[in-house]
C-alpha cells in the first residue's frame, strides 16, 4: 500500500522526507562503506534490491479472494539488516514509482518512512525478540514478515489520518477510518506474507545454507555435511 | 515479455534522447504545480498538460499511459472516499464539504501521478540514476541502483518462467498448492539472485573491475528551447491558476 | 497414457518488437510419434509450445485435444495439464525443490495423489530417465545434463499423453545428447507422444518421425526428408540443409547409394555405402 | 594487437565431487590462429579458460604469456587482462549495464583510457560484431544472440591479443552461428588470436586451425583432422567423430575423393565430389 503522488499536502510531504532522511542517509553510508571495503558487494546489494523489487511481483492468493503482493521488507531486514534495507527499500520505492506507477515522488519520503524504515525495524525487532526468547528460525521469520507488514500498514494509515483528519472527530476518527478500510487487504496480507516467509526459508535452509551463514542468519555449522569444497571452485561448467 | 510497459515506453519515447535534466525540470515543475496550485484549475491543467505532452510530442502509446494512470486510481479513490466520510457521534456520514474535498484530493493526486508518469514514460531509469550523482548521492549507491535496474529484468524473467513451470505441474491449483509454490518460487529467485551476483562479479573482474562500475557517460545535451518553453509553460500555469 | 491428438489451429500469439510472433500457425501432433519442431531463434517455437501446453492463451485461433477446444479456465487448464506437459529449455527454471526426489514429486503431490502412488510415479520417472541414483541429491549439486534429465523426469511423473521438450539437447555434449535421446526413446515405448523443439537440423532428421518448421509466423509440417530437403523453405526459416540429405543425394546420383529413402545419419550412410570401389554401379 | 603466445604448463585446478578437474594440463595457444578447445560437459574446458584468463589461479603449474609467468597480483592481473580476454558462456554474467554502449565502454574505461579513445574503441567493437545498430537499445530488450554479441564486443573493446570465448555458439541457430563465426573471422583479420571452446566436433573441424581436447584432466593438442580422427581419444573424451571425417575417409577409400586432406564440411565435400558417376576412378 503506497501513498499515491499528490495525496499528501506539501507540508506533510516535506516533513516525512525529513523524517526518513537520517535513516536513508545512514543506510547509504553503510552501503558506501561496505562497497569501499569490498567492491563486489555492489553486485550483491544490487541483486538484493532487484530481489526485493521482484518479490513484490509475486501474487499471493488471499482467503478473501482478492490477491495482493508481499512487501518483502521484513525478509530484507532479516537477510540484510534494517540500515541497509532503509536504503534498498527507498531505491525500490523509487523504482516502483517510476517503473510501475506505484507510489509517487513527493510521497517518496512518507512511503520510505513506513516501508523502508518502520517496517524493517519493527520486523527485525520482532525477529530478534522471537529468536532471543528461544523461538526457532521459522517462527522468527514469520514474526518478522508479518510484523513488518502490519507496522507498515499502520504507519501508512496514521500518515493518511494525520494529513486528512476527520471533519468531526479529528485525527483519532480518521485513524480509525483508514485503519479499518485498509485492514481488509492488509491484515490477510501480513499473515500471508509471514507464511510465505516460512515456506521460503524451509527451502532456503536446504538450498542456500552457505549464503545464510554468510549473512549471519544461520550460525556456521562446525562439521559440514559435504566434503569441504575450496572457495575457488565455482567453475561448474554448463 | 516480462518487459515493464512503462520502461518499454521510456526507451521508445521520442524524448528518449532529450536531456534527463530537462525532463526532470518539466515533470518536477508539473508535480509541484499539481501539489501546490488549487485543484481548480491548477491540477486539472497540470493533468491535461502531462497527458498532452506525453501522447503528443513524446509519442508515448496512449494504451500504456492510460493503463499506468489507472494503477494508483484504486488507492486514490478509496483514500479520498475514506477521507471525506465523517465519524460523528451518530455514526458515519458525509463531511460538510465532502464533494469539493474529495474532488480536490482526486484532482491533485491524479494530476501529480500523470506528471510523474510523464517523466517515467520518457526517461529510462538508467538515464535518471546519473542525475542522482549530481544530487550528491554517493557513487556506490548509484551503482547499486544501476545493478538493481539491470538485474531486475533478469530476475523478472526467471520469476515468470519458474511460475509458469510450476503452474504446468499444478503448482498453482488451489490456495494450498499456490502458497507452497510461491514460497519455493521466492526461494528460487532469491538463490538465483545470489548466483547471478556472484557470476557477474566474476565476469566483471575479467573486464578489469577494480573499484567501481565506471562507464562512459552518455551525453544528452540540454535544449535551451525546451527549458525556455518549460519555464514559460509553468509560469503560464501558475498565472492562470492565480487569476482564476 | 493412451494416445491423444494435440493440435493448434490458426493460432495468433505473442508480440515482439511490434510484430506478431505466431500469425495463423496450425499444427497437428501425430499421436504416438516423434515430432521435431524446427525454427531459428525467435521464430516462435517456444511460443507455439507454450500455447500447446496451455501456458499462453492464443490471441486468436484454438488449441484442441482430441478435437475438443482448450478453454483457459481453471478446470480446462487442469485437465489439459494432466495430458500435456512441457519441459522448458533451462532446467533451473524447472527445478525449485531441495532434492531431486522432492522435485520430481512436485507434480504428483499437487495432483493430490495418495502417497504410495506419488512414490511409485517418482520411482518410475527417475528410472525412465536413468537418474534413479540421484534421487537423494540436492538439485544444485547436479551437472547440467543431469539437471536436464531430472527436469524431464518431473514432467514425466505427471504421466502426460503428450510430452513436449523445448531444446532438450541444447548445451549437452554428444554423449549426454545420446543419453537424453535414449531416455526419450524409452518414453515413447511407454506409449507417449513426444515433441521436441530444436534448431539442429541434423538431429531432427536423425530422430524425428515427422518435422514441423516454424517460419514467418506459420508452420510447415511433413516427413523429415521432404521438409528438410526443401531448400527454399529452409532459407526462409534461416535453417541449414542437413548434411546427410545433401551428401546422400549426390551419392545417390553417383550411383553409390540405392534409390529410395536417404540415410539419416553418418552411421546409416556408412552402412549403406559400398566398402570397396566399383561394387555398385 | 601484436601476436603473443599464451600457454598453460602443468596446470592443476578446480575440484568437483572430490576430484581435480584439471590435473597437469598443458596447452600452447598458437599465436594468430584459431584454436578450438573441445571437451565434454564437465571435462574442464571452462576451468582451463578461466585459468588462462587469470580468473582462477591454478593450484599448481603456471600460466605464461610470451614465456613470462602470470602472477596473481593486482598489477600482474591487470597487465594480463589487457592482453587476454575471456567471454563467458552466459552473456548475463558479463553485462551489467542497461545501456549497450555504456556496457561496452566498461573495459576501456577501466584501462584508464582518455574519453575519445574509449569512444573510438566502443564504436569499433560494436562495428566488428555487427551490433552498432543496438547501441541505443537497453540490454534487457535484446535477444539472447544479440546479448552474446554485445558481450563479445565488451571484450573486443579491450583490444586483447588473445580473445577466448566459452561456447560462443551454444544456443544459437545456424544463421546466428554463421554470423558469430563471421565476426570472429573479422577479428582474426584484425590480428587477434582466437580460442573457442565447444563440444561441437563438426564446428571445430570446420572452423579451427588447431584443436585441443580436454580429457582426463589433461590436454591433447594438434591439427584438427589428426586429433578429431583419433577414435580412441574421442571415446575417452566422450566426443563423437566429425561426420565429415568418417564419410570423407570412406569416400577417399572408394576413390571418389582425391588423396590428401579431407574436406571439412558439407560444402567442401560436395565441391570435391564428382558430379556424374564414373568421372574419377
Amino acid at each position: 500500500m503506497h501513498i499515491a503522488e499528490g495525496f499528501l499536502p506539501p507540508a506533510h510531504a516535506i516533513g516525512w522526507t525529513i523524517a526518513a532522511a537520517p535513516f536513508v542517509v545512514h543506510g547509504a553510508r553503510a552501503v558506501a562503506k561496505e562497497v569501499r571495503e569490498n567492491p563486489e558487494s555492489t553486485l550483491l546489494l544490487g541483486a538484493a534490491g532487484a530481489f526485493t523489487f521482484v518479490l513484490s511481483a509475486i501474487k499471493l492468493p488471499s482467503i478473501t479472494g482478492s490477491s495482493s503482493h508481499p512487501t518483502g521488507t521484513g525478509l530484507g531486514a532479516v537477510l540484510f539488516r534494517p540500515p541497509v534495507m532503509a536504503l534498498l527499500g527507498t531505491v525500490v520505492l523509487l523504482f516502483q514509482a517510476l517503473l510501475l506507477a506505484h507510489g509517487g515522488l513527493t510521497t517518496l519520503g512518507a512511503n520510505a518512512f513506513s516501508m523502508a524504515v518502520i517496517g524493517p525495524w519493527a520486523g527485525y525487532a520482532a525477529y530478534r525478540l522471537v529468536r532471543r526468547s528461544g523461538g526457532g528460525l521459522l517462527p522468527g521469520v514469520f514474526a518478522a514478515m508479518a510484523v513488518a507488514d502490519l507496522a507498515t500498514y499502520v504507519t501508512t494509515a496514521l500518515q493518511l489520518a494525520w494529513a486528512h483528519p476527520d471533519a468531526a472527530s479529528g485525527f483519532g476518527g480518521a485513524a480509525a477510518k483508514f485503519l479499518s478500510v485498509f485492514a481488509f487487504t492488509q491484515v490477510p496480507l501480513a499473515i500471508g506474507e509471514g507464511l510465505l516467509g516460512v515456506l521460503l526459508f524451509r527451502v532456503l535452509v536446504v538450498n542456500a545454507r552457505p549464503e545464510l551463514e554468510r549473512l549471519g542468519v544461520l550460525r556456521r555449522t562446525p562439521e559440514p555435511d559435504q566434503a569441504p569444497v575450496p572457495e575457488a571452485t565455482p567453475g561448474a561448467e554448463r | 515479455m516480462t518487459g515493464l510497459a512503462i520502461d518499454d515506453a521510456a526507451w521508445a519515447s521520442a524524448w528518449r534522447l532529450r536531456s534527463p535534466a530537462d525532463k526532470l525540470l518539466l515533470s518536477g515543475g508539473l508535480v509541484l504545480a499539481a501539489l501546490v496550485l488549487p485543484a481548480w484549475p491548477g491540477s486539472v491543467l497540470v493533468g491535461l498538460a502531462a497527458v498532452v505532452l506525453a501522447l503528443g510530442p513524446a509519442r508515448v502509446p496512449a494504451r500504456t499511459f492510460g493503463r499506468a494512470v489507472r494503477v494508483p486510481l484504486a488507492f486514490i479513490l478509496i483514500g479520498a472516499l475514506t477521507a471525506v466520510v465523517q465519524v460523528g457521534d451518530g455514526g458515519l456520514g458525509w463531511a460538510p464539504d465532502a464533494a469539493t474535498q474529495a474532488g480536490g484530493l482526486v484532482a491533485h493526486a491524479v494530476a501529480g501521478s500523470a506528471a510523474v508518469l510523464l517523466l517515467a514514460t520518457t526517461t529510462p531509469m538508467s538515464d535518471l540514476l546519473p542525475a542522482l550523482h549530481r544530487l550528491r548521492v554517493p557513487d556506490a549507491v548509484v551503482e547499486v541502483a544501476s545493478v538493481t535496474y539491470r538485474m531486475l529484468f533478469v530476475l523478472l524473467t526467471s520469476l515468470s518462467t519458474i511460475r509458469e513451470a510450476q503452474a504446468a505441474r499444478m503448482g498453482h491449483a488451489g490456495i494450498r498448492n499456490s502458497y507452497r509454490s510461491s514460497g519455493m518460487l521466492a526461494a528460487a529467485v532469491l538463490t538465483r539472485s545470489w548466483d547471478r551476483a556472484r557470476r557477474l562479479s566474476d565476469g566483471l573482474a575479467g573486464r578489469g573491475m577494480e573499484t567501481g562500475l565506471r562507464v562512459l557517460p552518455e551525453v544528452l545535451p540540454s535544449s535551451p528551447r525546451f527549458v525556455a518553453s518549460t519555464l514559460a509553460g509553468l509560469a503560464a500555469l501558475v498565472t492562470v491558476s492565480a487569476l482564476a | 497414457m493412451s494416445h491423444r491428438t494435440l493440435a493448434a489451429e490458426g493460432v495468433v500469439a505473442g508480440y515482439e518488437r511490434g510484430a506478431r510472433v505466431l500469425d495463423g500457425a496450425s499444427l497437428t501432433v501425430p499421436p504416438g510419434r516423434r515430432l521435431a519442431l524446427l525454427g531459428a531463434n525467435g521464430s516462435g517455437k517456444t511460443t507455439l509450445l507454450r500455447c500447446l501446453s496451455g501456458a499462453l492463451p492464443p490471441t486468436r485461433g484454438r488449441i484442441t485435444l482430441d478435437g475438443a477446444e482448450l478453454h483457459a479456465t481453471r478446470t480446462g487448464l487442469r485437465a489439459h495439464r494432466q495430458a500435456v506437459q512441457l519441459v522448458l529449455q533451462d532446467p533451473d527454471d524447472q527445478l525449485f525443490s531441495a532434492s531431486v526426489a522432492q522435485d520430481v514429486s512436485f507434480g504428483p503431490v499437487n495432483l493430490g495423489l495418495p502417497e504410495e502412488e506419488v512414490r511409485a510415479r517418482v520411482a518410475e520417472a527417475l528410472e525412465l530417465l536413468a537418474v534413479a541414483h540421484l534421487a537423494g541429491r540436492p538439485t544444485h549439486q547436479l551437472s547440467y545434463g543431469e539437471r536436464k534429465r531430472v527436469a524431464i523426469a518431473g514432467a514425466v511423473a505427471m504421466r502426460p499423453c503428450v510430452l513436449m521438450l523445448d531444446e532438450p539437447t541444447a548445451g549437452l555434449d554428444p554423449t549426454a545428447v545420446g543419453e537424453a535421446l535414449a531416455a526419450l526413446a524409452r518414453l515413447q515405448e511407454a506409449d507417449s507422444t513426444i515433441v521436441m523443439s530444436t534448431h539442429d537440423v541434423d538431429l531432427a532428421l536423425r530422430w524425428a518421425d515427422e518435422v514441423a518448421v516454424v517460419v514467418d509466423g506459420g508452420v510447415v509440417q511433413g516427413p523429415p526428408d521432404v521438409v528438410l530437403g526443401d531448400d527454399a523453405l529452409l532459407a526462409r526459416a534461416r535453417l541449414d540443409r542437413p548434411w546427410a540429405l545433401s551428401v546422400g543425394a549426390r551419392l545417390q546420383a553417383l550411383g553409390l547409394l540405392p534409390d529410395g529413402a536417404l540415410p539419416r545419419d553418418a552411421d546409416a550412410l556408412l552402412a549403406a555405402l559400398p566398402d570397396r570401389p566399383g561394387v555398385r554401379t
